[in-house]
């Protein structure tokens, strides 16, 4: 089976292919090598690889996206097979000249700073969200006009809660 | 000695005043808020009650529900352990008028140096050297844009009632006057109650050096000598050791004796903690006195052998410090790096959620003070700290060693920690050759340590391919029919739980 | 200085030791038995190498295998932890063969200290008082009637290559000789590949003292002090601590001296200790002296600061000791608890089996070595040891209260432990006073606490009935068609594993 | 739901009734109590009860028995409920003047110390039990005849296996 992973810009194409006794042949954008790959625990990892141990944490996130812990450092990047991947790429593309603001974390709203159809630069301060007693401004990617502001102050907002949409 | 203590705090500091009274053979009580029933210093105390909703305004801050929970179990002392009501004078008050026992220093001397403006002008007139500021509360901004052309840019904000970072903001810019002044004060408020903000000269290049202090009620003081804290990042402590690198002997007792003095002027009781600025000619100047255990009481602990808790508690009760100034050794050194649910990649946003899995250091030389557990929904409305790792060592070098191989070993997934960071700082050159000042991890740490490339990345690609691989055959294998749906899962939190949703 | 270490052992033992390695900047090199695969050795070394199959005689314990891992990963020493190869000359002389350094003492030491008879005679002649007994190993019946009968029941059978309890008897009537005898021989031939075994006078209500000792390659050596072992359950040591309550400066003085003697006999080399039985006069006899790293290294290391495996890893790359006598301080009060999987309810039964739960202690003053993890599952094949948990104090009280503490931290679900058994003798008021020896616990502890009622006996019901109550209810909604199955359950490990059949 | 709980040679009788909120109605042999069980997870479950604060781990084995940790005791007791335990006892009981004797661990056998048919005294050793690299000489409970031998030596048998039959 072949999988394509995508770090920031960069893909890299892994297939992984069984051979018994917890032994996989991969190969990563072509060069080959056999790991030993046992699952100690849910998402824990102990791999042999290339001559040497390591102890692997894999995170999967609700969409396609890991997080892998090794060694103290937390890898990113989104994996699926291939055909899930040609599936996606048959689809259409998010739009341009928008810019969605979320929430980065948890929190609560305890400030809006400004208004529906107000004017914004880019950088400018926005909206202010509590979470763990610290105050964080955040503020607009874009130049534009604040097209819909979709939370009120005080309320409580999930991470990755739309907040405010800049045109 | 008190047979029973209630603890009106949470966390981590809870657990490790629950800890002492359990060696001490003393009956704990806790509160908790309704999200933290199932935390671990509810669990862990030998009674529990729940002070009321989460946010900390209606819980761990209300005098009366702390009063009422110590009164309905007859604890006869309270440990008020950092933050929340630590350093409120009007809560030392209300105990003594209700005759149980606040572990810690008289109201009038949290009052002195609670209020950080009057504690410089106290110290000021003991001959204690201060950095150049207001002694009196800024509210409007002309008032601050006034002040802050008088001792000039850069000025520091400060929450009056302040401490750990919060109600903080450092102001370069004449334009950043207002918006800084308006965030510092709902800050302020928010984490203490008290949106007072005062104005201080901002010292470049500082060196964050504190000394520990105990004092007894019969007039008896020691110091367990200093702590470095200047890797901060935004005016926060994130790392702390013991000793400091630039703390000469003499040094270290003239600070000492600075300290002890302080203490003495206002009859200080319990620990407490006088806060310097070292500057690079190793002036130092009074910065704050901190009326409280500290969060980074664990690296005294480890270099003098005493048990800082259990000497609060017994000075409570009325005993003579079990230590005098000449048992006092350093052992060694030992730093902490603390814990935080925030994520380092994107700016150390706080990072809430659930802990699906944690590994926990051991082995030698290796302290973990910790208020989480697996399977615990970090929430929202407290401070983002989770635990506190200390590692000992002979000297800094093997401390720094253990340090780098505990946070290795350190394993927390489902929510984003400092732990990578941390060991990003144990290996950054200008830390282990003790070079930094207070702006070390914003000013020259981020901009060199911003291009590393992570290590092991063809590892972690590989492992997730073969997760999603195995996981796929799996599924194939459960939908043939008649088949068996092959081995149980031992999978447990396989996706991430939502953070609830609070009404 | 090495650049890679291989270590030759599994278990705590062998993370302990990586601990040190990955401290020093040393790459590490685990060798793992098929069954260890996912052992926390195995995942926390750098390089890891499959040596063959479960029983150490086929794996562990197989020179060939252990020297061909070190070449082919180009380790330039070996350590061998405690058990195993680590008393084995055949193995230090084959290492010296392929220019590998053991990280340990010379062969010729081996077989003088190692062969128990020889070494009685070698530090006899020197002075050093020993107990009575034979001097050649004993193997037929008639042999062992006749010399039980000359030095007088009781009489102790002991392994030549023995240590830890493995290869011992005491025999107290003359019926049992011959079945002790063929069991103990049995037990030396699986534990050390050689059923070598020899007889000792019983010394009646000894205490058992030896001293940490550590010897370099330029005749320097210094002692760590004592420690106490007088702990055991059937002769196999659980408690250990340092100092030993009745141990005086002069004794020792004399004891470290004594020790000294002994090691330089043998030009010893690296990390070793002299086991001695004290009399209730206090005087002292050399019982053997043990060539390697020992199980209870952690209390001394508490207790002086000294990193016992980085002294041993720094003497066997030629390096001086880093400490001499003079800066040896014996500070505080140090316990350490061997967690084992065995069944205190019956009669420490081993107690193999899946670690469903895991949660370690943590806090000041503890110290957990573990060799286990939540899922692990503890395999037959070698000692039951999978934890040694160790507390500091600032005295002997500090320390039992602290261990009390840490014991009720410590919570391990699907296997059996000793923890409870553990907590029993930290409240013993035997154990409290210091008033044992080396028959205490078979003797006198198991018929006081016989008795014992268990406490909360109402609780654990209430529990198990309110489980028992949620699950049937979960199972009624979930055969209502048309309904939703409720929340994703947080059951893990529901029902405990069987052991898996071993082919 | 009534419960019934057998500790030893004693009989407790539980009724459990949901509060909600967490909460549950308590009668142990009748005398009542609220308490407060909140599941932390899987076996582990946090318990206010009668002012106080337990933290406990119950562990359910193949059979109706538990094992129930607090404060580093373990409880063992068998629980069901009483429509169960009706049930059960209905049935028959086991049989008398036999021992059976089981491996009380996982282990090797490494030496049988009778044979078939053979007489043996109560509390002779009979058979040699090795795991961890200690033996372990298992006796027979009662006097009589060997009359079965399940396993062989250097046999691995799993915990509550048969290895012999006294009669």
């Amino acid at each position: 089976m072949s999988y394509v992973a995508t770090i920031g810009e960069r893909e890299v194409t892994i297939s992984v292919e069984e051979l018994g006794g917890a032994n996989y042949k991969v190969a990563i954008d072509g060069a080959e090598h056999v790991v030993d790959a046992h699952q100690v625990a849910g998402q824990l990892w102990s791999i042999l690889y290339r001559g040497a141990s390591f102890v692997v944490d894999v995170t999967q996130l609700p969409t396609e996206e890991y997080e892998v812990l090794i060694q103290g450092d937390c890898h990113k990047f989104t994996l699926m097979n291939e055909q899930r991947r040609a599936m996606i790429r048959a689809g259409g593309k998010g739009s341009a000249g928008k810019a969605m603001l979320t929430s980065p974390m948890p929190g609560k709203v305890v400030k809006l700073l400004v208004k529906v159809g107000q004017e914004v630069e880019a950088g400018q301060g926005v909206i202010v969200v509590e979470a763990m007693k610290m105050e964080n401004e955040l503020k607009s990617a874009l130049a534009g006009k604040v097209k819909e502001i979709f939370v009120g102050e005080g309320e409580v907002v999930e991470s990755g809660a739309k907040l405010l949409l800049v045109e | 000695m008190f047979r029973k203590i209630l603890i009106a705090n949470r966390g981590e500091i809870a657990v490790r005043v629950l800890r002492a009274c359990k060696e001490m053979g003393i009956r704990t009580v806790a509160v908790f808020s309704e999200v933290d029933r199932k935390a671990l210093h509810t669990r862990y105390a030998d009674e529990a009650y729940c002070i009321g909703p989460a946010p900390a305004r209606e819980s761990y801050l209300v005098i009366d529900k702390i009063i009422d929970a110590a009164k309905r179990t007859g604890a006869e002392a309270i440990h008020p352990g950092y933050g929340f009501l630590a350093e409120n004078p009007l809560f030392a008050d209300r105990c003594e008028k209700e005759k149980i026992k606040l572990i810690g220093p008289s109201a009038y001397a949290m009052r002195t140096m609670g209020s950080k403006t009057v504690a410089r002008k106290t110290v000021q007139s003991a001959g204690v050297p201060v950095v150049p500021g207001t002694v009196e509360p800024i509210t409007t901004e002309a008032e601050i844009v006034r002040v802050a052309k008088e001792i000039g840019l850069p000025v520091m904000l400060k929450a009056t009632a302040g401490g750990g970072g919060k109600g903080m903001r450092l102001v370069r810019e004449e334009s950043e006057l207002s918006s800084s002044l308006r965030m510092a004060k709902s800050e302020a408020k928010s984490a203490f109650s008290d949106d007072s903000v005062y104005i201080e000269k901002y010292i470049e290049n500082p060196r964050h050096v504190e000394i520990q202090l105990l004092g007894d009620q019969h007039g008896n003081y020691v110091h367990l000598c200093e702590r470095e804290c200047s890797i901060q990042r935004r005016h926060q402590k994130v790392v702390e050791e013991s000793p400091s690198v630039i703390v000469t002997p003499e040094m270290r007792a003239a600070m000492g004796k600075v300290a002890i003095e302080a203490a003495r002027a206002v009859k200080y009781e319990g620990a407490g903690t006088c806060e310097f600025l070292v500057d690079s000619k190793r002036n130092f100047y009074f910065l704050e006195m901190n009326t409280r255990l500290q969060v980074e009481h664990p690296v005294t602990e480890m270099v003098t052998g005493v048990d800082i808790v259990k000497e609060q508690i017994r000075v409570a009760a009325g005993e003579k410090l079990s230590i005098r100034q000449d048992d006092v050794k350093q052992t060694g050194h030992a730093i902490e790096c603390r814990v935080y649910a925030e994520d380092p990649e994107r700016n150390f946003m706080p990072c809430p959620g659930v802990v699906t899995s944690l590994r926990v250091p051991g082995g030698p030389g290796v302290r973990d003070d910790s208020g989480m557990y697996e399977g615990f929904e970090i929430p929202i409305y407290y401070d983002p700290i989770i635990s506190k790792l200390v590692a000992w060592g002979k000297d800094r070098t093997e401390a720094i060693a253990r340090m780098k191989r505990a946070l290795a070993e350190y394993v927390v997934t489902g929510v984003k920690t400092t732990i990578p960071f941390h060991i990003r700082v144990m290996n950054n050159r200008h830390f282990i050759s003790g070079n930094f000042d207070t702006d070390f991890i914003d000013k020259v740490f981020f901009k060199e340590e911003e291009a590393r490339e992570l290590a092991n990345e063809e590892v972690a690609l590989v492992t997730a391919a073969i997760q999603v691989f195995t996981e796929e055959r799996k599924r194939a294998v459960a939908q043939q029919p008649g088949e068996a749906a092959g081995p149980v899962s031992m999978w447990k939190y396989s996706t991430r739980p939502g953070i609830r949703k609070i009404g």
